[in-house]
């Protein structure tokens, strides 16, 4: 993984920390710079988030910025547009991005069009972060990724990141943007450690891809909980097939050019996502891969993710509906 | 905005000429749309005049509102410009969103006008967190949302008004109860005899007000400015008021009569409200005429400038989608661009 | 559903029976999440069984019930087989859905039970609809929302009650008060005093009743099953309850004391209704140990065979999704299996 | 166009309507064939519906069946999910799709998911019309193509078709149909007019494109407005480039394998759908055809859709914004 950060220090300056810490890392940090970032969400305060996220936030920073709501997604996601249009910068929390259809509304039709509505004339500096995935027998109303239909809602850009490196620097940018930002952080990854900058002025574009790993023989473009299983996979592979990782951490916007780039050297690419197949994330990065390296790809394109259907709860069940790195493997066997 | 002292006369006589300009923007409007002048969809605040007007003379110059479809009215009762507003409607390039909103979309943030908004109870979410935002800043701010009959059946409202109230936040909450929500009548969306009951489900204080009535709506809304700015929390006003045309320009209301019509006339807000100021002698009936003679000549004014406003360039649809640049909008618009562009 | 009539000796036993029942039961789910056993979360009914119990045992065969995430005790009040649900609390096969929904999703819709739902907010609208089949096709059956107060403050509770309240539609909406949504007290979540206050905004009968006295919950939910039957509409009823555990299994509680608890505890329902029986000489001491024994028993055994039940197959996973044949779901799952079947 | 018909019935028992009528009549027989049936919606009763579409119904089924609701999405469709789980059929009628962010949780965690995650125990016959597109000055909020949402989230069927005589098919199929489906109506068609079946038991099956013209150069796959724009552009162009045009009429399921046999044939693909492009609808149809026909892809598949950027009010912004056949010939073009 890389160590780049944007001031200049080097590598020493980096902890190990989960993907979770890195996250209440950037907050604190972002709140205390800035005065005008606020915390908002259900039990964000003294319980500490649901997955503990916010933890001792609220400590730190008191009751009025790190807010517990009444259980009212719809209003104090509205809230939360109301706010940044008027000069605050909330963070607003979404337990589950299951949840995310009680309030829909307000992303779409507040949050990602007013500026556009208004000719430009306001900024929307929002972020709203919100937990995806299985794994953990959740079942289907509390395990489901929903990432692909904000990445394709104009207005609004989205973000998935696969480390708590780029967690801590891209929600960091998140916060600091004016534009609204939908921050995925998948559950199965909030314990994954990880070496993470401690500049306090660290921070990753959003919009850049990172290769995590290179490779020669087949790319593989892989989201949230595929990254580190990729990564491993990859390993494994060493010696007889060179694999390549790329996490996009960005799904809109999306570093097209590193992706095609990539594929342009192996001439291969799997993507492994967790959303489901049809329509889901996976096509857009194939179509603008071939779209833009039609005559380098020597092979179909492999989607890894899963088969249209809900995660479902027995253990069997929902192992068997996840995408894991065998199925990578087998979609990578299929073409290399 | 200019803050309208509703309790001088020159106050009054302002409130007056915004309820005027109000009535003659939204008429004229009214007659562009039959004409084929105006594209999509306008509706019309004609006949609630008072409400906008009467809630807006209470707030200060720094205070916030939410809006609605029927918007154009709470933009003039808030001081906007109706010259901006009409080469809005037009979709010309200096319109208050240049041309990208339309109708439904006019706002004026800086003006602490949040937008029109075209989704029924979207507007008080907004207003909860304008409100938010003045409570955690300190500031001697209010923010005051209005919605109609229909909007409360919407969740959101609920919830909005729900919290407000848990947060004592310095919000108000103006239902402008025209009777109908589209062909629907008030009864057949509630189960309430008066909207202001809702307010029992958040403790909060709610009233029912004349809407016909400027003076009654102002002081309504001032005790729940005042409430409000005091840390007491948000009130919850219902102005009872009728809607002269249909829903939206076009609609056949089959749902009402004439004589249904004509019962609200009878109480006409602008009627009323100047013969009281002529019994009063704040205004004379000549120094009426020659007001709303000014005024219908400035909206004359303000649709043959926009008539004669330039366009926005096609190529501007490409941008105002964010602050940062997002390759996605450059690529796909400048491939389309170079398509297709002449015949269009 | 075996229909209680607690009027009864005989229904008074088995009242008291379910609520022994849901209270081995949970406590039992509680000590297996513990030990790691269940996957997922379990929310635990123990401490409100009164209200699930007394709210069902008003209820008619036919008639239909939401749940919430907390939904075993509405489960086991409604009728179904604790066995079957502790079977899909283990994922196993043979579960009230195959292993498909666990815990949060336990549903028996030919028993009237909707399911348990994850969402809050959820069930209200459903129970709308329920009610809204029975008031179409002239049925006698009522349709029961049990939701928590949390759920109070989501818009589509608001929207949910006032559609029935307009329509009069045969339902009846019973708020479990239990003082906490997660970690946060109902006074952080809302304005009034009581949650049954919120009746006020839809114009339909409001009552808070003692949710630890079975007695209290029947009689409230018998009157109001009447009304709705009746075609006079729905009934908001509060029964104010406390849960004992905490919000899932795992929840450190840092929002309250065991002294908290303790004060909700020395008013335990199921102690208090088992005390009046046995003062009634319904019951004697040593027929209620008999009965706690064969529940615990019952439980005992539901737990060995669900834990010895077989998984599904792995391949159901891509099975029920829709009644028709969609051909994604078995080229993509069909691809999926031929690879990684073995590993994982 | 086909006049197929599934009764067996001559061309003769066809009639021409517009797409509204053909709407209409589609309700007023499945009403007709079953009483279970009824359409809930705002101002869908006295007023005929904004855009006209029940018209005259209450007249016939009266007020309980065709019933006019607060403005209370989340309330109503979740009513319909709990009606359609008690023995009822309903048809719900959400205004503008634009809307949809207000009701989507109960379509999402409720419709698409009961089925599934009560281990297939429960039918969810329900219908939800709705109206999409741009073209009428109806401004951001009201002029939106949403129907990726839907053809992406697993467990509810997602209809769209672009000929009045599709419309009176596929709508019949849904609501007959046990399982939850989305139907999808463009605004700008609602006049279109087209020969439409008569016989009552005149359906079609959801899951099959049709072949609206053959063509041997490149298929141009449209849905909705599209469809007719493109057949036009196909007219126009015979001589030069012979254009097969597909309307997939259901996106899901989509009929993958007439889109891949005729690309098969032509070597070229044109996908024009007025989705928003990141993500949309046209990346999954590409990458059905380019997993399933990769080989016989001639050139990069070409989409033709809006450019990440919401429906403006302005005449000349929004015609610029949308898709229209000119932007298929450019396409054409590029490729053929
Ligand atoms: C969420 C949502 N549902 C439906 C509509 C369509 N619609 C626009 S205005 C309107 C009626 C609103 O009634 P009311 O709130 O009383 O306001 P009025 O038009 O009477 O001013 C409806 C149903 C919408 N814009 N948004
Ligand atoms: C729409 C939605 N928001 C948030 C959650 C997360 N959540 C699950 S239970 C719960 C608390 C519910 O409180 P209450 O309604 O009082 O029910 P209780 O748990 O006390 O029985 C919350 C916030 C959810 N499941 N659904
Ligand atoms: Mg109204
Ligand atoms: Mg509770």
């Amino acid at each position: 993984m890389s160590t780049e950060t944007t001031s200049g220090t080097g590598p020493a300056d980096t902890q190990e920390m989960t993907f979770r810490e890195a996250i209440r890392l950037a907050l604190r940090e972002e709140m205390e710079r800035d005065e005008d970032v606020f915390i908002m969400g259900e039990d964000v305060g003294k319980f500490g988030g649901v997955y503990e996220v916010t933890g001792d936030l609220v400590e730190q920073f008191g009751e009025a910025r790190v807010r517990d709501t009444p259980i009212s997604e719809a209003g104090f996601m509205g809230a939360g547009v109301g706010a940044a249009a008027t000069g605050s910068r909330p963070i607003v929390e979404i337990m589950f991005s299951d949840f995310i259809g009680v309030c829909s509304e307000q992303i779409i039709n507040q949050m990602a069009k007013n500026r556009y509505m208004f000719g430009g004339k306001t900024e929307m500096p929002i972020t709203v972060r919100t937990t995806e995935g299985g794994g953990s027998g959740a079942a289907s109303q509390h395990s489901g990724t929903l990432h692909t239909w904000f990445a394709h809602f104009p207005g609004v850009m989205a973000v998935a990141p696969g480390t708590p490196e780029s967690a801590k620097g891209l929600l960091k940018s998140a916060i600091r943007s004016d534009d609204p930002v939908i921050f995925f952080e998948n559950k199965e990854i909030y314990g994954q450690t990880g070496e993470v900058p401690l500049d306090e002025n660290y921070t990753l574009p959003i919009g850049e891809a990172n290769v995590e790993r290179e490779g020669e023989d087949v790319t593989v473009v892989a989201t949230q909980r595929m990254v580190g299983e990729s990564l491993e996979l990859a390993e494994e592979l060493d010696g007889q097939v060179s694999v390549e990782v790329i996490d996009p951490r960005s799904l809109y916007p999306l570093d097209t050019d590193t992706l095609v780039e990539s594929v342009k050297k192996t001439g291969r690419l799997v993507i492994a996502d967790e959303s489901p197949l049809s329509y889901g994330t996976h096509a857009e990065i194939g179509m603008r891969v071939m779209e833009n390296a039609f005559f380098s790809l020597d092979a179909p394109i492999q989607r890894v993710g899963v088969a249209d259907v809900h995660i479902p709860f027995s253990p069997v069940l929902e192992d068997e509906v996840l995408p894991h790195a065998s199925d990578v493997e087998a979609a990578i066997n299929r073409i290399v | 905005m200019v803050v309208i002292d509703i309790e001088t006369e020159d106050g009054q006589r302002e409130a007056l000429r915004r309820m005027l300009t109000i009535r003659a923007f939204d008429t004229k409007a009214g007659d562009l749309f039959a004409d084929g002048e105006l594209p999509g969809f306008v509706h019309l605040y004609v006949g609630e005049e008072a409400v906008g007007v009467g809630a807006c003379s209470a707030l200060e110059a720094d205070d916030y509102i939410t809006s609605t479809h029927r918007g154009h009215g709470h933009c003039i009762a808030k001081g906007l410009d109706p010259k901006k507003m009409m080469s809005e409607l037009y979709g010309k390039a200096d319109g208050y969103c240049n041309g990208k909103g339309g109708s439904m979309h006019i706002a004026d943030v800086d003006a602490g006008m949040l937008g029109a908004n075209g989704i029924v109870g979207a507007g008080p979410p907004l207003a909860t967190g304008a409100a938010l935002t003045a409570q955690l800043k300190g500031e001697d701010k209010v923010a005051l949302a209005f919605f109609g009959d229909g909007a409360v059946a919407q969740g959101q409202v609920h919830e909005a008004i729900n919290i407000a109230a848990t947060w004592d936040l310095p919000a108000v909450f103006v239902v402008e109860n025209n009777q109908y929500g589209e062909g629907t009548p008030v009864e057949k969306q509630h189960n309430v005899q008066n909207l202001s009951e809702t307010a029992e489900a958040y403790n909060i204080p709610g009233f029912t007000v004349d809407g016909m009535d400027i003076t009654a709506v102002y002081e309504a809304v001032k005790e729940a400015r005042n409430r409000a700015a005091d840390g007491q929390g948000p009130t919850l006003i219902e102005a009872e008021t009728y809607r002269y045309h249909g829903h939206f320009e076009g609609d056949q209301q089959p749902y009402r009569t004439e004589e249904d019509i004509d019962i609200w006339k009878d109480r006409d807000a602008i009627e009323s409200f100047k013969q009281r100021l002529v019994d009063a002698g704040t205004i004379t009936e000549d120094e009426f005429d020659e007001m709303k003679a000014e005024i219908d000549e400035q909206i004359e004014t303000a649709v043959e400038e926009a008539k004669s406003a330039p366009y926005p360039d096609p190529s501007e649809a490409y941008e105002d989608m964010f602050n940062a640049t997002v390759p996605e909008i450059s690529q796909f618009s400048s491939q389309m661009r170079a398509d297709g562009g002449e015949d269009r």
